[in-house]
């Protein structure tokens, strides 16, 4: 076979393209063609998946995930594909789950977080090369109790959904277990997505005596808050930490306010930008030569899913010795452990199909000199401090006060 | 009332159009057989919003019911494993209707825009709900993954299929009778004089809540269909004002002609979104769009009055 | 000054006046009589241009009617009555009297509101009212008095006495003649010619699209 | 009392935002009877103009003023040239429709506008924060607040006082009831119909756009934020009643005070402020604060 | 004449924000009566039909009818009871066709109930739709649009449409305005003959004096929301009251040739 075709699915139109979707495309299309071609750094410098080359099928992940159910089956029953790629919600990837079990088709999940994917049912055919939610929501009040000792209860702004509920949850519990005489605000901020005007928000919050803000704003909502929030000086006032607004550092450009504490959801965009370890190097260098930007964290995401099945594939077929089929791919690609772009991901946890990295933040700073952003005091947590052992139901974990933890 | 229903023309058409579907459903490639499902499941909506249409009134707030029936279904396999598809069904169809019936107390004074954002305000409210609530999936939803019927766990959704067209071919017969019914034949009546509805001795208010409450049913319905045959329910998909938008829209592109037009323009529909979606990933809102002004436009009487002259003309030929 | 030659309307694809020819001189008042859905009032509304005409010729004065907008053939001097009042409901009597003058330069607006107001009394009692509470009938005054506020040169007014009083109707037909006395034209529709037998100069007899003249018994 | 005044400014504030972004909506609602959704679209073009051209202007380190210039000067473009063209091409040959039809059409007006948005400026968000970073900020009660807002409500009060006097105290207001009424008998006045609907269809895209370019500055550009807008105003509109600009203020200053005061204090009911407001106020007046006459039948 | 009256109305008084529409209305109309009601142009003609079929509430005042009280009930209700009007304006379905309009009366008028859920075309109903298209000369039109007809033609559908529920009281508001001369008697001999065979009381609103005189046993004159003369024809048409507001000089200088006409 000298072809596989691949169904790859992220925004590509709505508010969600800009800051995941169409970087988290064009890592996946960089990789794919460098795949192609043979021109990734060794170790995987061999051309091809397996020997094969993909083509990919992008399709657009708006619409709502009864939509995407929909898109989904058209993927695998009318077009054919031989694996599917990437989703970047939650309750997408929630959604078709069941459906790729259903079709028995393989199916590695990108960019979304939460732990209900592999926690509800034992899963065959799906894999996530992301860690989940949990452990970002872990790693942020690690840092903020690093970093921030002495600072006076927390708050948060987060938006009304799944993603932004359990984000904040996540944290608000994190927080208590760590650090029990913390102070929770009893009024955090759930504005609705895209409300886009946040102003009585800045205002409640202006007037809460908790100085920490959270928040799991992303793209244009992020943006829209941090510009209202700056000329009202609340920065000088109130320490945020973010934890997936990483597009708005590189949008914004100087505008975006230094200090903030800001995360990638694992070895990603911001934080390793000018770290030199080849893979990394390789892939920030190429990606800004073709893009004219700096990757970002679905960038490194879905490189990574990308890299993944290469792996896989080409072990399977070097364990074969022939092209190999989906279950040699699968066993091949279950448990696996690999050098990605950002870092070493291992999919330990869920037996083998689910990632976990470690996950980091850092600190936001505009470098004058080179016109661009960077993150200082930058600090990764492992995945023993961050993640529930495998088999654990990673809330309960995290409610029972995170037993076993290694930090 | 069967043979009433058998000296219908659209009615025995469309009985006979179903089977044969249903038959060729055996033999269709997995994705066709989806899509037309969803058609199918989406088309008992724009049944119901045609009931409504008919006499002027188009709902901004169907989704309410659309996403009632939907949840239905799926909270009663997550919290009582109940999952026979006769179940499920009339479960849908009962606390959409009982919904319908309240609310249409309200909704049966409101005409026009006023009916069509109140409508709209009150589907808001379960969206709110649902949004806030994580016992009830908040944004994530549910997966509906298993069906029965009687106790028989069938591989394959091509039952499922036979089942929905069987509540297809159901309502479309009841609703044509009714449609043809001296109740049904208020439909025009009220919306060009209600005045006059009212001095010949006929309450419009009670006209219109039974209306409300036939297409509060039937989009309770659409939406436990629709649950049943994608396998997933959430409220964006489901209770969104956009989904409520998406089935005027079908209603419209549809027409109003027939009984039949509703399931014709939804699988058109269906698919002419999978193919816009496929030659245009990231502009294939604006084949919709396109598409939509090119059917207003050339077409006001929807897609059915495409297949209308023929069947007018078969009409005048047989009678 | 006013001459319709072959006039010809179709409303979809059913032909509704056939070749209908009618001619008005100045300071003259000719009924077009005919019973009902004979094709009156699409007479009337073709020569406002609320129809468009199939073929046929309408000089006014010098005028080709059918090379004129719609819109422009009020501002001709032909005020026109519908048969159906048409008041704007959120406007008062009086400021529904007063529309031409918001869309055409009418310079002497005050003196002719005055002037109306004195032939029809009524209308003054109400002039403040919203046009929607009056009656059936004040409706159709405040109708005929828009109609005048324009029609300097023309009216053309279709059943004007349909569901006026008998007293009332009594005088308007004196203001109609008072009216011709000063040169206006006026052609009225009418489908009893009892309401107008006394007023009319000449009469056509409208009947299926077709109009012909018949002479006044 | 700070809390009393916070609430009451962010109220205001979210009231003027509100009130920008529907104007345009409710004057083409209730002049040509027609629930605009392309109205969305209007406010999104308007947004993308301010942004694209203070973009440029910062580029070429035009002084920061420029700004307030080219939020106008983009809007009253993308009004004429938006305005214009689906006037002149779609909407004139569709007033005999039923009003769904022409609704639906505005919804296909409103995708393929969005997506020539895409195709057009991408999917990266622009911004045109200058003029509010210009104004800067004032401590008002106790909280900082960013003048920028404050100028929202100033604009707000103008443009409603502009449209009221401009529909109740002008002559052309006045037509403009007559040919709202009816076609016909607004040609036998003499009154140009097709000329008052394309103004009118301008002036509401323009003041459509000028809600998006106003809004610009305080929020990323990007795809898809012209959607939320869309409800947000048709609930105004419905709230004030059917096209009257008065009934729009006053909804928008309901929904803004009681949408500040839920979050403040009941911020679980945010989402639900602004409907809840639309039902009761449907309840009790079941066409809106400011219904329209209505003409007598019988 | 029957003593009791089907229609009893007593100190009727309406206004309308100053305006007062109905002043103190006295009336008793006989079973069978035919009662004309003429009037200056917004004399309260109109309200006082719109009160009597409860469209419109009175400010106070009583309607009996039948002995029972109707004052304020709901227009749909006043039908049921037998009170049916038709309207100076047409209101009809303007949709649907001519047969379509009557067939949805009479399935109003006819069934009840679950019957409603019957076919409107069964025999029944359709064969009495087409005596009453053929009975008021609208059978030519039965299926055009009626959007598509005459202000006249749409009248008499209006008319008919009215009749069908068998009313034991008919108002009618200026059945014949805008109806052509030549219809005018034919279509009044036809629903007078019918009604009359019914012992319908009809009392109808006209500014036609020859109709008045021709049909009715006594006349309401209506000015300023005031009835001022409630006699029998002869007499009210010669009051000097109703000579000025209502009908004129004209008609008694006239009256000689239309009868002749009419002859
Ligand atoms: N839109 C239409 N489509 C088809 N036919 C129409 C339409 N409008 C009018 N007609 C027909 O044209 C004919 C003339 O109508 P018109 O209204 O001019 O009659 P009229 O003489 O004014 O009658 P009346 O005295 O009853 O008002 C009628 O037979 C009517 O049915
Ligand atoms: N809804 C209303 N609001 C305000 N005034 C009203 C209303 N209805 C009627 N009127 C007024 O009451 C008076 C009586 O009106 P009505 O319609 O009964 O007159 P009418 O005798 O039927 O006259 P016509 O012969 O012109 O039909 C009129 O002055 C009218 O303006
Ligand atoms: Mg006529
Ligand atoms: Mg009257």
């Amino acid at each position: 076979k000298d072809t596989i075709n691949v169904g790859i699915a992220s925004f590509l139109t709505g508010p969600a393209a800009g800051p995941f979707g169409v970087p988290g495309r064009n890592g996946a299309e960089l990789v794919i063609d460098a795949i192609n071609a043979g021109t990734l750094p060794a170790p995987y410098a061999k051309a091809g998946f397996a020997g094969a080359k993909m083509n990919a099928i992008f399709i657009d992940e708006a619409g709502g995930n009864a939509k995407q159910v929909g898109e989904y089956r058209n993927l695998v029953e009318k077009r054919g594909v031989d694996a599917v790629l990437g989703y970047i919600s939650s309750g997408t990837c929630m959604a078709v789950t069941p459906v790729a079990e259903e079709l028995k088709k393989l199916t590695i999940l990108s960019v979304c977080g939460t732990p209900r994917v592999f926690e509800e049912a034992q899963r065959t055919y799906v894999f996530r090369t992301q860690a989940h939610a949990v452990g970002d929501s872990i790693a942020a009040a690690h840092y903020v109790l690093d970093k921030f000792k002495d600072m006076k209860g927390y708050t948060g702004i987060n938006q009304n959904y799944a993603w932004g509920q359990d984000s904040y949850k996540f944290f608000d519990v994190a927080m208590k277990k760590m650090a029990p005489d913390t102070n929770a605000s009893d009024n955090p901020q759930f504005p609705k997505i895209f409300a886009g005007q946040y102003g009585t928000e800045i205002s409640t919050l202006s007037l809460d005596p908790a100085k920490l803000v959270h928040t799991s704003f992303w793209g244009g909502d992020i943006e829209a808050f941090v510009l209202q929030a700056l000329v009202r000086g609340f920065f000088n006032d109130k320490q945020v930490i973010s934890s997936v607004g990483g597009s708005a550092v590189d949008s914004l450009g100087k505008k975006f306010p230094d200090g903030v504490v800001m995360g990638t959801r694992g070895e990603y965009g911001l934080l390793v930008r000018n770290n030199k370890e080849p893979l990394n190097a390789w892939f920030v260098e190429e990606y800004k030569k073709r893009y004219d930007a700096y990757p970002l964290g679905p960038s490194y995401q879905y490189a990574n899913s990308v890299l993944a099945l290469k792996i896989a594939m080409d072990a399977a077929a070097e364990k074969a010795g022939s092209f190999p089929n989906q279950e040699q791919t699968m066993a091949a690609l279950k448990g696996l452990s690999w050098q990605s772009f950002g870092g070493k991901i291992s999919l330990s946890l869920a037996d083998g199909h689910q990632a976990v990295h470690p996950v980091g933040y850092g600190i936001t700073k505009w470098d004058k000199e080179k016109g661009a952003a960077t993150a200082v005091d930058v600090k990764f947590y492992q995945p023993e401090c961050i993640y529930a052992p495998a088999g654990q139901n990673s809330v309960e974990w995290l409610e029972a006060g995170m037993p076993g933890a290694k930090c | 009332m069967v043979a009433a229903a058998w000296n219908d023309k659209t009615i025995r058409w469309a009985v006979i159009g179903f089977g044969l579907l249903a038959a060729a459903g055996w033999l269709l490639p997995t994705w066709v057989l989806n899509n037309v499902m969803f058609g199918l499941a989406r088309g008992l909506a724009v049944l119901g919003l045609l009931v409504l249409w008919r006499t002027g009134l188009v709902s901004f707030g169907h989704a309410l019911y659309f996403g009632l029936g939907a949840y239905a279904v799926a909270l009663l396999e997550k919290y009582t494993g109940l999952t026979d598809v006769f179940v499920k069904f009339g479960a849908a169809i009962l606390v959409a209707g009982a919904c319908g019936f309240l609310l249409g107390f309200v909704l049966r004074n409101y005409r026009a825009i006023f009916f069509a954002m109140l409508s709209l305000a009150f589907s808001m409210v379960l969206y709110g709900v649902l949004v806030k609530m994580e016992v009830l999936g908040s944004t994530d939803g549910f997966s509906v993954t298993h069906y029965t019927i009687f106790g028989w766990n069938p591989d394959g959704k091509y039952p499922l299929f036979c089942f929905i067209i069987l509540a297809c071919v159901v309502a479309l017969t009841l609703v044509q009778l009714y449609l043809k019914s001296a109740l049904g034949f208020l439909t025009t009546a009220i919306r060009d004089n209600e005045l006059r509805v009212e001095y010949l001795g006929y309450s419009v208010a009670r006209a219109i809540h039974i209306k409300y409450l036939i297409s509060a049913c039937l989009a309770g319905a659409a939406g436990g269909a629709l649950a049943m045959a994608l396998g997933q329910v959430d409220p964006d998909s489901m209770v969104n004002w956009t989904v409520s938008g998406e089935l005027v829209f079908i209603t419209i592109m549809s027409g109003a002609g027939s009984v039949v037009a509703p399931f014709i323009g939804a699988i058109v529909f269906e698919f002419l979104r999978t193919y816009a979606f496929e030659w245009a990933p990231q502009a294939w809102q604006l084949i919709v769009g396109g598409t939509l002004l090119a059917i207003i436009f050339f077409l006001p009487g929807g897609i059915w009055s495409v297949l209308e002259k023929p069947w007018a003309k078969r009409e005048t030929d047989n009678g | 000054m006013l001459k319709i030659d072959g006039l010809t309307v179709d409303i979809g694809s059913i032909p509704i006046l056939r070749e209908a020819s009618l001619d008005l001189n100045n300071g003259e008042i000719v009924g077009l009589i005919g019973r009902n859905g004979a094709g009156k009032t699409t007479f009337l509304r073709a020569l406002m241009g609320l129809l468009d005409a199939k073929a046929g010729q309408m000089a006014f004065d010098d005028v080709e009617l059918m090379a004129v907008p719609a819109q422009r053939r009020a501002h001709l001097g032909i005020g026109y009555m519908p048969e159906d009042r048409k008041l704007v409901p959120s406007l008062t009597a009086e400021e529904n009297i007063q529309t031409p003058v918001w869309s055409m330069n009418i310079a002497d607006w005050e003196s002719r509101l005055a002037w109306i107001y004195k032939i029809m009394p009524e209308a003054e009692q109400f002039r403040d009212r919203p046009s929607n509470s009056l009656s059936g009938g004040q409706q159709k005054l405040v109708a005929l008095a828009r109609a005048l506020m324009v029609g300097h040169k023309l009216l053309l007014l279709d059943e004007p006495s349909e569901g006026i009083a008998p007293a009332l109707a009594q005088r308007m037909g004196v203001i109609l003649k008072d009216l011709k006395a000063e040169g206006v034209s006026i052609l009225v529709a009418e489908s009893n010619i009892h309401h107008v037998s006394d007023l009319i100069d000449r009469m056509f007899v409208i009947e299926r699209g077709a109009v012909a003249e018949q002479a006044m018994s | 009392m700070q809390l009393i005044t916070t609430m009451l400014l962010d109220g205001l504030s979210y009231a003027s935002y509100l009130f920008i972004v529907s104007v345009g909506l409710t004057i083409i609602f209730g002049v040509m009877k027609i629930l605009n959704v392309a109205h969305g679209a209007f406010y999104a073009w308007g947004a993308y103009g301010a942004a694209y051209t203070i973009g440029l202007a910062s580029d070429n380190d035009w002084p920061d003023w420029i700004g307030f210039v080219l939020i106008f000067g983009s809007a009253i473009l993308v009004g004429l040239i938006l305005g214009a063209i689906i006037e002149r091409v779609i909407l004139r040959k569709m007033y005999h429709e039923e009003e769904v039809l022409i609704v639906l059409a505005t919804f296909g007006i409103f995708l393929i506008l969005e997506d020539i948005i895409l195709l057009v400026f991408g999917v990266n968000p622009y911004f045109a924060y200058q003029p509010m970073a210009l104004l800067g900020s004032i401590k008002m009660g106790g909280i900082i607040r960013d003048v920028y807002s404050l100028t929202l409500f100033g604009l707000a009060i103008l443009v409603a006082f502009g449209c009221w006097y401009g529909l109740n105290k002008t002559k052309w207001g006045k037509l403009l009831s007559v040919v709202i009424y009816d076609r016909e008998i607004s040609l036998a006045m003499g009154i140009n119909v097709q000329l008052v609907y394309l103004v009118t269809f301008i002036l509401g895209a323009t003041l459509g756009a000028l809600g998006g370019a106003y809004i610009a500055p305080t929020i990323s550009v990007a795809p898809g934020f012209g959607i939320d807008v869309i409800v947000l105003s048709f609930a105004v509109v419905v709230i004030g009643g059917m096209g009257s600009i008065p009934g729009a203020l006053i909804g928008s200053l309901m929904v803004g005070i009681l949408r500040a005061i839920a979050v403040h204090k009941f911020p679980e009911f945010e989402l639900f402020v602004i409907f809840a407001v639309m039902a009761v106020v449907l309840m009790i007046r079941p066409e809106g604060l400011f219904a329209p006459e209505k003409a007598r039948r019988i | 004449m029957a003593d009791v009256p089907i229609l009893r109305v007593r100190d009727l008084n309406k206004s309308f924000s100053g305006i007062v529409a109905a002043n103190n209305i006295n009336v008793d109309v006989a079973p069978g009566e035919i009662v004309g009601i003429i009037g200056a142009n917004g004399a309260g003609k109109t309200v006082f039909v719109n009160m009597i079929t409860g469209y419109l509430k009175p400010s106070s005042g009583t309607i009996e009818f039948n002995g029972k009280d109707i004052t304020g009930i709901e227009p749909r209700d006043a039908t049921h009871e037998g009170v049916c009007r038709s309207f100076q304006i047409s209101q009809v379905f303007m949709t649907m066709s001519v047969r379509e309009n009557l067939l949805i009366a009479l399935a109003i008028a006819r069934e009840s109930g679950s019957a409603m859920l019957r076919p409107v075309d069964h025999p029944e109903l359709t064969e009495e739709c087409e005596r009453l298209m053929a009975a008021y000369k609208i059978d030519q039109y039965a299926d055009s649009t009626v959007s598509t007809l005459s202000q006249g033609v749409r009248k008499l559908l209006d008319i008919a449409m009215a009749v069908v529920a068998n009313p034991e009281v008919l108002l009618l508001d200026e059945p014949t305005s805008g109806v052509s001369v030549e219809e005018k008697f034919g279509i009044m001999d036809i629903v007078m003959a019918a009604l009359k065979e019914k012992g319908t009381a009809v009392l109808f609103v006209e500014h036609d004096m020859e109709i008045v005189e021709r049909y009715v046993h006594r006349v309401l004159a209506f000015y300023q929301g005031e009835v001022i003369c409630d006699a029998p024809p002869e007499e009210a048409l010669l009051d000097p009251g109703v000579i000025e507001f209502v009908i004129g000089t004209d008609y008694h200088s006239a009256n000689g040739t239309s009868e002749a006409a009419d002859a």
